[in-house]
């Protein structure tokens, strides 16, 4: 299981995603799903470091990753 | 909401007609200034072109001993045209006025009685000369006059100039009787 | 049930104006993450004491009326002359200026290179996305030649301007441009200018395409697009956007240092004839 | 009191220092820069900030700016460099800015006459910007009034939250005459004194109340923008409601205290035959007419009208009504007179003098005579079977 989970924030993604052509393990792809928002939203297909990349340039402050050892937030 | 009576209203207006160059407004403006400080209200207006030297300007002091009423008067008291150009843009203004002074170089010869043509221009620093000829109008002033161009950076040889030009005002008042009347309203100013 | 975490740049951002107006992938979001990573860094966790100005325009809206300081949102390109007065009202205030390209370069260029010129102690973020974008992506100073824009339908021909290049020849004391994908560069680039480079004009310009206007009309991506800058915007190099980096850091006399010292000058004794 | 001898450039400068000035920032222009020239050596000695700025367009932005910041400000300019602030104008208008500018009036359009005295801004004053604003516009016809009128027009900025337009000219502004000053003024106070922050910055439900306007960098996170806003700035560019509250409240703020705005002043007969309508440096000459009428047997009067907008047309009328003739005399072509217009019944002859250029003023000679032709008419018409 992957250390850490990736949160996003449903409401504010606009599934343009960024996150998952950034990801350096290649570890998210958008749902098949329309969030709330009205677009699809990023999942956890793979494996996720917690280098938080993902958080840096999602240009909505919708995603956060939350890992287990030290709780760290992003 | 002001009901005044009819009360007469004594302005009396000093004006001098000329060219850029010539310190037409500086002169006013000294003249307003010792009228000013001699207890005076006084109105200084001008009109000049948008270039520094060269363009025509006429300037004029308004005296009263009243708040000015209204500095904008359809003809002078007193005119000192130091040069044509000043005269033709103000032609109709001047040529009504009741006493015109002016310089026989460089104004064109004005067939009316009440214009005398003197050398103004070549007796010295033109405006200080003009200043000078119009304090001998109003003597009371002279001394604050000497004190505002005291001031001035060349004021020994503006001085001098401004002597020159009182000497030609009294020579002036000496000769023509037209002038007498119009010095005599205007010392009347001061006077009391 | 677990409440969700918030996004670290949200304690920055009103959040009942979320999500913001901008199109899906705009890369102001970016250039605001890396704006509020810096002020994390920089221990600033209220923006009290910053006045944030813009002018008309999409970045120009990244301000005013998301960040949770006080947001001046003014004319089109009149937001450098508002910050000049707020900044000589109210010394004490730091002043930072965001707006685009059209805002800043074109119709608010006057305003730029005479506050670079004075060395004004104003931050000023220039996001250059290529274009008008919020009036449909007409061609601004610098859309590359030959894009094709609605006022520019067969391809831009006027030269593009090179605006930190022109900045960096004035007598500005801070000029840095870096691409949306420079991330940590320009976060840092932020933070040096709110800290070691506190005082004079500081001037960044962030590379960052319309995602409408440039990115759909190549036909890519915003992840595509972002891949692609990530080879193009090397540090330190030259790219089609002109030179990627810092351009020049100094630490000279701000204009209100220059002001106090004349005010000097006209308090003990010039008379000023 | 303090008696000087100043120019009405001059007398504006001074009267915004003595109201509490701090931030100057103009573009040199003839003939309002003596305004420039002042405050740049004043200024700096006083604890304000002068900037010579690089266009007309950067200086009334900076003003803004700085009244934002709460501080005192003000721009002169003239003619053409009016007509570039008046998008300025009208933002200091949408986000409530108090900010004095001044337009020494000069003969126009484009460059027109540079020196040259005229009154053709009025309408530009009051109409100059898209959009429905209200700006306060003060016009005197002295350096006293230059003075007094400067005084005012910070009172009214501040006290209103509304930019205010002193509305001079080259006779006023480069005339020099006896200006009498107080010792002190008191400095304009925002909302004539009352303000709290804890209301909306952009909202009240008293239309003669103007919203409180907390200072920048106070941790307020005001949100102030040009778009329209509710009251507390959040920007809706959608709803009809928003914006129509909004542009009413900007408006009823001003005419809802014109009483406070609105000042003239009356000379003459009461209900009298011949009234003339003059307004800043034309007003002069008027009275002087005014008086020469009455001393030959007339029945005259002049109102003089220190503000120009808003009109108070209640006052207009109740002056116009009793006239037979009522006489115009402007700088212009023509641009009060339409007030007068608006507000004359079926029974009254109205009349403009207009003259403009070469900075020749309308004599009181030439309202005299022109009153006393129209008079004649009058009669005439009268007496035809």
């Amino acid at each position: 299981m992957s250390a850490c989970s990736v949160e996003v924030d449903r409401n504010l993604c606009k599934g343009c995603g960024i996150c998952v052509s950034v990801c350096p393990k290649n570890a998210l792809e958008l749902s098949p799903n329309i969030g709330p928002s009205g677009y699809r939203y990023p999942m956890l297909k793979g494996e996720c470091i917690g280098c938080k990349t993902c958080t840096l340039y999602c240009p909505d402050f919708a995603i956060t990753i939350v890992c287990n050892e030290g709780g760290g937030q992003g | 909401m002001s009901k005044n009576t009819h009360t007469q209203v004594q302005e009396h207006t000093v004006a001098i007609a000329g060219r850029g160059g010539q310190g037409v407004v500086l002169a006013t403006t000294l003249l307003a200034r010792a009228a000013f400080k001699k207890g005076l209200y006084v109105a200084q207006l001008q009109s000049y072109g948008a270039e520094v030297r060269g363009g025509a300007v006429v300037a004029y002091v308004v005296l009263s001993k009243q708040p000015i009423e209204n500095p904008y008067p359809e003809n002078y008291d007193l005119v000192i045209a130091l040069h044509e150009a000043g005269v033709a843009r103000r032609r109709n203004e001047i040529l009504s006025s009741k006493a015109i002074i002016a310089d026989e170089d460089l104004v064109k010869p004005i067939p009316k009685d009440n214009v005398i043509q003197v050398k103004i221009v070549k007796s010295g620093t033109p405006n200080m000369v003009a200043l000078g000829i119009i304090t001998a109008f109003i003597p009371a002033i002279t001394e604050e006059l000497r004190k505002e161009i005291s001031k001035l950076w060349n004021a020994e040889e503006n001085l001098r100039s401004f002597d020159t030009g009182v000497r030609i005002g009294f020579e002036l008042l000496g000769k023509h009787t037209k002038l007498k009347d119009v010095a005599e309203s205007l010392t009347k100013l001061v006077s009391s | 049930m677990r409440c969700l975490r918030k996004h670290f740049s949200r304690k920055y951002l009103r959040e009942e104006v979320l999500p913001t107006p901008f199109c899906p992938g705009c890369f102001n979001g970016v250039v605001m993450n890396a704006m509020f990573k810096a002020f994390e860094e920089l221990g600033v966790e209220r923006l009290k004491g910053y006045v944030f100005v813009s002018g008309i325009g999409c970045s120009s809206w990244i301000p005013s009326p998301h960040i949770k300081a006080d947001t001046i949102h003014t004319l089109h390109g009149r937001a450098v002359a508002v910050a000049t007065g707020v900044k000589l009202a109210k010394p004490n205030l730091n002043v930072i200026v965001i707006g685009g390209d059209g805002d800043l370069a074109a119709i608010g260029f006057n305003h730029l290179v005479h506050a670079a010129r004075r060395n004004m102690d104003l931050l000023v973020i220039l996001v250059n996305n290529l274009v008008y974008g919020m009036t449909r992506g007409q061609a601004s100073p610098t859309t590359p030649e030959g894009m094709r824009t609605v006022t520019t339908p067969y391809g831009a021909y006027e030269p593009v301007m090179d605006v930190a290049e022109l900045i960096a020849r004035t007598n500005a004391n801070y000029v840095a441009r870096w691409c949306v994908v420079n991330f940590n560069q320009l976060k840092n680039s932020i933070k040096e200018a709110l800290s070691k480079y506190s005082r004079g004009f500081r001037f960044i310009e962030v590379i960052a395409p319309c995602i409408t206007y440039v990115v759909r009309y190549e036909g890519k991506t915003p992840g595509q697009k972002i891949k692609e800058l990530m080879k193009v915007c090397r540090p330190n190099t030259e790219t089609p956007y002109g030179r990627i980096g810092i351009l020049k850091a100094e630490d000279k006399p701000g204009y209100l240092d220059r002001y106090f010292e004349y005010v000097k000058r006209a308090t003990e004794g010039d008379k000023g004839e | 009191m303090r008696v000087e001898f100043l120019s009405g450039n001059e007398a504006v400068a001074k009267a915004a220092l003595d109201s509490g000035l701090k931030f100057y920032a103009g573009y040199p222009i003839t003939p309002s820069s003596e305004v420039m020239h002042y405050l740049a050596r004043e200024l700096p000695k006083n604890g304000g900030m002068f900037i010579q700025s690089e266009d007309e367009l950067a200086a009334i932005n900076m003003v803004v700016g700085a009244a934002l910041a709460g501080v005192k400000s003000m721009t002169a300019t003239s003619g053409p460099g009016f007509s570039l602030m008046q998008e300025g104008l009208g933002y200091a208008v949408m986000v409530e800015a108090p900010i004095v500018v001044v337009n020494v009036m000069r003969a126009g359009p484009g460059t027109g006459q540079a020196t040259k005295a005229a009154q053709g801004d009025v309408m530009q004053a009051r109409w100059g910007r898209h959009g429905d604003q209200v700006v306060v516009v003060l016009a005197p016809s002295s350096p006293q009034e230059a003075y007094d009128l400067t005084v005012k027009a910070f009172e009214i900025a501040w006290g209103l939250r509304v930019p205010v337009v002193v509305l001079s000219d080259e006779f006023v502004g480069h005339g020099r005459e006896v200006v009498e000053m107080p010792d002190k003024v008191k400095e304009p106070e925002p909302g004539w004194g009352s303000e709290d922050y804890s209301k909306p910055p952009f909202g009240s439900d008293d239309p003669r109340k103007p919203p409180p306007l907390p200072p920048l960098g106070e941790g307020y996170d005001l949100l102030i923008t040009g778009s329209t806003h509710d009251e507390w700035g959040y920007r809706d560019v959608h709803s009809f409601e928003t914006h129509f509250k909004l542009v009413k409240r900007l408006k009823e703020k001003v005419l809802g205290n014109i009483e406070k705005v609105f000042m003239y002043e009356y000379f003459g007969d009461d209900e009298a035959d011949i009234l003339i309508v003059a307004y800043g440096s034309m007003s002069r000459p008027a009275r002087t007419a005014v008086r020469r009428l009455r001393a030959t047997g007339f029945s005259a009067g002049l109102l003089k009208l220190k503000t120009l907008w808003p009109m108070n047309y209640d006052v207009l009328r109740s002056y116009v009504k009793d006239a037979r003739v009522v006489i115009v005399p402007e700088l212009n072509l023509g641009q009060v007179v339409y007030d007068v217009r608006i507000v004359a019944g079926n029974g009254t002859v109205v009349v403009p003098i207009n003259k403009v250029g070469g900075g020749v003023p309308i004599y009181a000679c030439e309202i005299v005579e022109k009153a006393q032709k129209v008079w004649g008419e009058v009669l005439e018409e009268a007496l035809q079977p």
